[in-house]
């Protein structure tokens, strides 16, 4: 089983990522289940949002402890939060973000894709606020093999129809593209 | 199990024969009364029966004997003598 | 079981969140009337049916009232003329709503309503907990409560069924946030199954009708009334076994069947047991089957899905297997223990051979339960079986008073 | 306008019913139904009503009746007209209230209704306090009233429902008197085919609450129009309308002494001179304002 969680703010999606994934790796065969973090949302507060996924079944619903992967939607997270607290050892990392956090210190991968831009230039914004759920999914794909990224460009088609689907599924292109791993010496 | 379900019938006489609950009852003065209806119209009971021809009788079965067709009878054909 | 196994033969799959299931079902049972109130974590079950009749041309009549005492009142006021009817909250919300709950118990009135299950305040409090859900058990209404999002659908169902042919209301419980909030994936069976499983057409006694007019509800002399109360107990009662038919029907049809009043895990050759209801029985399954690994110890999982009807013949049968049974309660009768556990002493007591019974409290408001916590509770089991430990009146699960005294002094 | 002689001779509330000698509701009730016929479901909440239709297993009411808790009957009444609505089925439902369930506890329900103009008739008969209790006070009652909390005089002034409800916007809103039953019989027939939610306040004295003589209840009905203390009037489609038993008394001149109002009613007897001059003041600013309004939309 693979455990994922997903920190954003309030206003960015991260719970309709974990949904997103939820519904890819369903569409792949795999078993799986997406839920926020409990309580009030709040625009621009740091929010948690988990999936896990498996080729069997789930039915456990105690909280995430040890995630396999941690997907960080806004930089300033990182000021807000550990974000890499109870991360498995050699787990994944992915951020969005224009610049590498020289101080983050973890023991596994890091993965960086400028999810935010990528979306300015598509304008995929909705009340001020950059959606970039769609564009960190690429990254996902990119540094995981938990779903295939044509898998996940269908998933996003099917939740949005016309031209907002289009939007998305370009925003998700491009970050898959544009994800690369950050070699680190620790 | 046969279920139980709180529902009433409707009925005459749902509280019994509340003629009993009287103290005087009213009397229609027939030659005196000029068939206007309104004490049938006003009987909080539903125990003053209108006839085709607009004359007044009382249902003393169920008749309370509250006075309100003599206090409102425009022409006193209505007396509440004791019962 | 409850999740699809075989994804060849479905034709109809959605990953959703439970409250979505909730949602879906109840426009499948092709309900009439619903009466709508938001109260977190319930709210999207309205707003997902108000989608489906605005944008999907569904028949229903959806009431966006003023209050929860309001939103039963719609739904009564509809059942009460026959038609079918739903609502759903949660924690405050039905506290609001509790007179017309009882009222509507009382009526014989076959109404569905879902509540996610929240704690409630003071402090302001969203967290799950299932004391909101177990407060109908005392208003005339059978009360479920499925483990995971497919079984929400379903039970909302199989709820209708057993609503119209007993006439007393039920409710269905699901776990506020940990269900009502997380997306898997369920299959929708074929309208027609749903048609022919839940007709309309059932015999309604209780519905007003002009052609021959009664009156609901009226005044009942003393003398009376006592008849009411035992014709409602009776029939809750005596739906014990009714709801396991009404489980083996649905898994003809669906091939999904959830042990009807009990689901029980690995308690064949069982000695200890935890007993559990929702989400948390997956956590629990887990634990059992760690503990069975770890140390040998042969546990197993009751999972209680009917708190009203009350299985007590199933759980007398089952207690004659095991030697202990830790009743873990995400809820509180305070001063005395967990309300389930009290339940499943009473229901035992008249044994034989009873096994042990534990009261475990926690979860209270949202706290983690965790699968260790499950195997926590197993191991102190086999040692009370054991005789290597005391049985208490309660014992308390993940509680950290020195955390808030620290905080307390701080204030 | 209907004349008494008119009235229909159908009766759907049948004698020997569980009404206190003299009662001003079941005389309401009775036009009522003679207005709306057999096609038509009641839904009642806590009140006289509840007594007063008879205990398990009779009923004195001959058309459906739902029996709801206090605050439930217009919400009930909702679901109730959605209902029927799916079912295909058309009939008039009507909530008969009392003022407590109306003015008081179920005053959210009542405007929450309105708000969303549920096709329904709504008819709160005043009885001017709790009276199923025994006599406490409401927001219905009077200045000055007594009533068991209220031993020595209400120091609050009646709550104006009508006209906040129709500030709902609502298509009729209409006051009436068990004493002008015409007047009474021809706002049902004019509301019963309207659509939309639909409000009717009707003056419906109380024999023993009202510490008044059985035979006086219409009486005190009558004088409480002729005082100017319980103006008639509709509101429909926003327009003011003093009803035509009202008209006159509308100027102060025209008005009966309020003194003969009291002195039938102990609920009256404790005040003092002064006092009834305060109530004075109130009827005559009211009348003003009403008469002012006459013919307008106000809302």
């Amino acid at each position: 089983m693979i455990e994922i969680k997903f920190l954003g703010r309030g206003g960015q999606g991260a719970v309709t990522a974990a949904n997103l994934i939820v519904q890819a790796a369903f569409k792949e065969g795999k078993f799986g289940l997406a839920y926020p973090s409990f309580g009030a949302e709040r625009r621009g507060a740091v929010l948690n949002a988990y999936a896990r996924i498996d080729n069997k079944p789930i039915n456990v619903h105690q909280q995430i402890y040890e995630p396999d992967v941690v997907v960080v939607l806004d930089r300033k997270v990182i000021q807000m939060t550990n974000v890499v607290e109870g991360l498995k050892e050699n787990g994944i990392v992915i951020i969005n973000t224009d610049k590498i956090p020289e101080d983050l210190v973890f023991n596994g991968r890091l993965f960086i894709v400028d999810a935010t831009r990528i979306c300015l230039d598509l304008n995929l914004v909705i009340s001020g606020w950059p959606v970039v759920n769609t564009a960190i999914l690429g990254a996902l794909s990119k540094a995981t093999d938990i779903v295939k990224i044509d898998t996940l460009v269908q998933v996003i088609q099917e939740n949005w129809k016309g031209e907002i689907g289009k939007k998305n599924a370009d925003a998700c292109l491009k970050a898959y593209n544009e994800t690369y791993e950050v070699v680190r010496v620790i | 199990m046969k279920v139980l379900i709180p529902k009433s019938k409707p009925a005459k006489g749902a509280v019994g024969k509340t003629g009993l609950w009287r103290t005087s009852k009213p009397v229609v003065n027939h030659n005196k009364c000029i068939k206007c209806v309104i004490c049938w119209a006003f009987c909080p009971e539903t125990t003053i029966l209108r006839f085709e021809d607009n004359s007044v009788d009382i249902d003393y079965e169920y008749c309370k004997g509250c006075g309100v067709c003599a206090n409102e009878c425009p022409v006193n054909a209505i007396e509440m003598v004791e019962d | 079981m409850s999740i699809i196994e075989d994804k060849k033969s479905l034709s109809n799959v959605k990953v959703v969140t439970a409250n979505e299931a909730v949602a879906l079902a109840v426009k499948c049972a092709k309900v009439d009337v619903g009466g709508a109130y938001p109260i977190s974590p319930q709210t999207s079950i309205m707003e997902y049916l108000t989608k489906y009749i605005e944008t999907e041309n569904i028949p229903m009549e959806i009431v966006r009232v003023e209050s929860e005492h309001s939103a039963m009142a719609v739904a009564m006021g509809a059942a009460a003329v026959g038609a079918r009817a739903f609502t759903a909250t949660a924690s405050q919300g039905l506290l609001y709503m509790a007179e017309m709950v009882y009222w509507v118990g009382s009526s014989r009135l076959p109404v569905v309503m879902a509540i996610t299950s929240r704690a409630m305040g003071a402090p302001w409090i969203l967290g799950n907990e299932h004391t909101d859900v177990l407060l109908p058990r005392e208003w005339g209404w059978m009360v479920l409560f499925p483990e995971d999002n497919q079984e929400v659908f379903d039970t909302i169902i199989q709820a209708y069924k057993l609503a119209d042919t007993t006439l007393v209301p039920v409710v269905v419980g699901l776990d506020g946030f940990i269900l009502s909030h997380t997306t898997m994936p369920i299959s929708i069976p074929d309208q027609s199954i749903i048609d022919n499983f839940i007709p309309k057409n059932t015999p309604k006694p209780y519905a007003l009708n002009t052609e021959d007019p009664f009156t609901h509800g009226n005044a009942v002399h003393s003398n009376l009334y006592l008849e009411f109360r035992h014709n409602i107990f009776k029939t809750i009662e005596d739906s014990e076994d009714l709801v396991d038919e009404i489980d083996k029907e649905w898994s003809k049809l669906t091939g999904r069947s959830y042990g009807g009043v009990i689901e029980e895990f690995l308690l064949d050759d069982a000695e200890v047991a935890v007993l559990v209801m929702g989400a948390s029985s997956g956590d629990a399954k887990e634990a059992a089957k760690k503990v069975r690994e770890k140390y040998g110890i042969k546990a197993g999982v009751i999972r209680l899905r009917s708190i009203r009807p009350f299985p007590v013949k199933r759980l007398s049968k089952i207690a004659q297997k095991v030697k202990a049974i830790g009743v873990f309660d995400r809820n509180m009768s305070p001063g005395l223990g967990g309300m389930i556990a009290t339940e499943v002493k009473f229901a035992l007591y008249d044994l034989k051979n009873r096994p042990i019974v534990q009261s475990y409290i926690g979860g209270l408001g949202g706290k983690d339960v965790k699968i260790a916590d499950f195997e926590n509770i197993l191991v102190e089991l086999k040692e009370m079986v054991d005789g290597k430990r005391e049985v208490e009146k309660v014992k308390w699960v993940g509680l950290d008073l020195a955390a808030i005294e620290k905080f307390l002094e701080e204030v | 306008m209907t004349s008494i002689k008119q009235l229909p001779y159908e009766e759907y509330f049948l004698a020997g019913n569980g009404s206190c000698p003299g009662c001003g509701l079941t005389i309401g009730l009775r036009n009522v139904l003679k207005a709306l016929g057999k096609n038509v479901y009641m839904v009642v909440p806590a009140s006289c009503s509840s007594v007063v239709q008879s205990p398990f297993p009779n009923s004195s009411a001959t058309v459906p009746l739902l029996n709801t808790p206090f605050a439930a009957s217009a919400a009930a009444a909702s679901g109730m007209v959605r209902a029927l609505k799916i079912m295909g089925k058309d009939a008039v439902v009507m909530v008969w209230a009392g003022d407590g369930g109306t003015f008081d506890i179920g005053l959210a329900t009542v405007s929450g209704a309105a708000e969303r103009n549920e096709d329904l008739l709504y008819i709160c008969y005043d009885n001017e306090a709790y009276m199923n209790t025994g006599g406490h006070r409401s927001s219905a009652t009077p200045l000055g009233t007594f009533t068991g909390t209220t031993p020595t005089g209400k120091r609050e002034n009646k709550k104006n429902v009508p006209l906040i409800m129709a500030a709902h916007g609502i298509p009729y809103v209409a006051t009436a008197s068990i004493a002008f039953v015409t007047d009474l019989y021809d706002k049902i027939m004019k509301a019963k085919d309207m659509k939309g939610f639909r409000y009717i306040q009707i003056y419906s004295p109380c024999t023993p609450g009202w510490l008044l003589p059985t035979e006086k209840s219409v009486e005190s009905a009558k004088l409480a129009v002729q005082t100017g203390i319980y103006p008639l009037f509709e509101i429909e489609g926003g327009i003011f309308k003093i009803s035509a038993p009202s008209k006159a008394y509308l100027k102060k001149e025209k008005r009966k002494p309020l003194h003969d109002y009291f002195k039938i009613q102990g609920r009256f007897k404790h005040l003092k001179e002064e006092h009834i001059k305060l109530i004075e003041q109130w009827i005559d600013q009211m009348n003003e304002e009403y008469a002012a309004l006459d013919g307008k939309k106000i809302f």
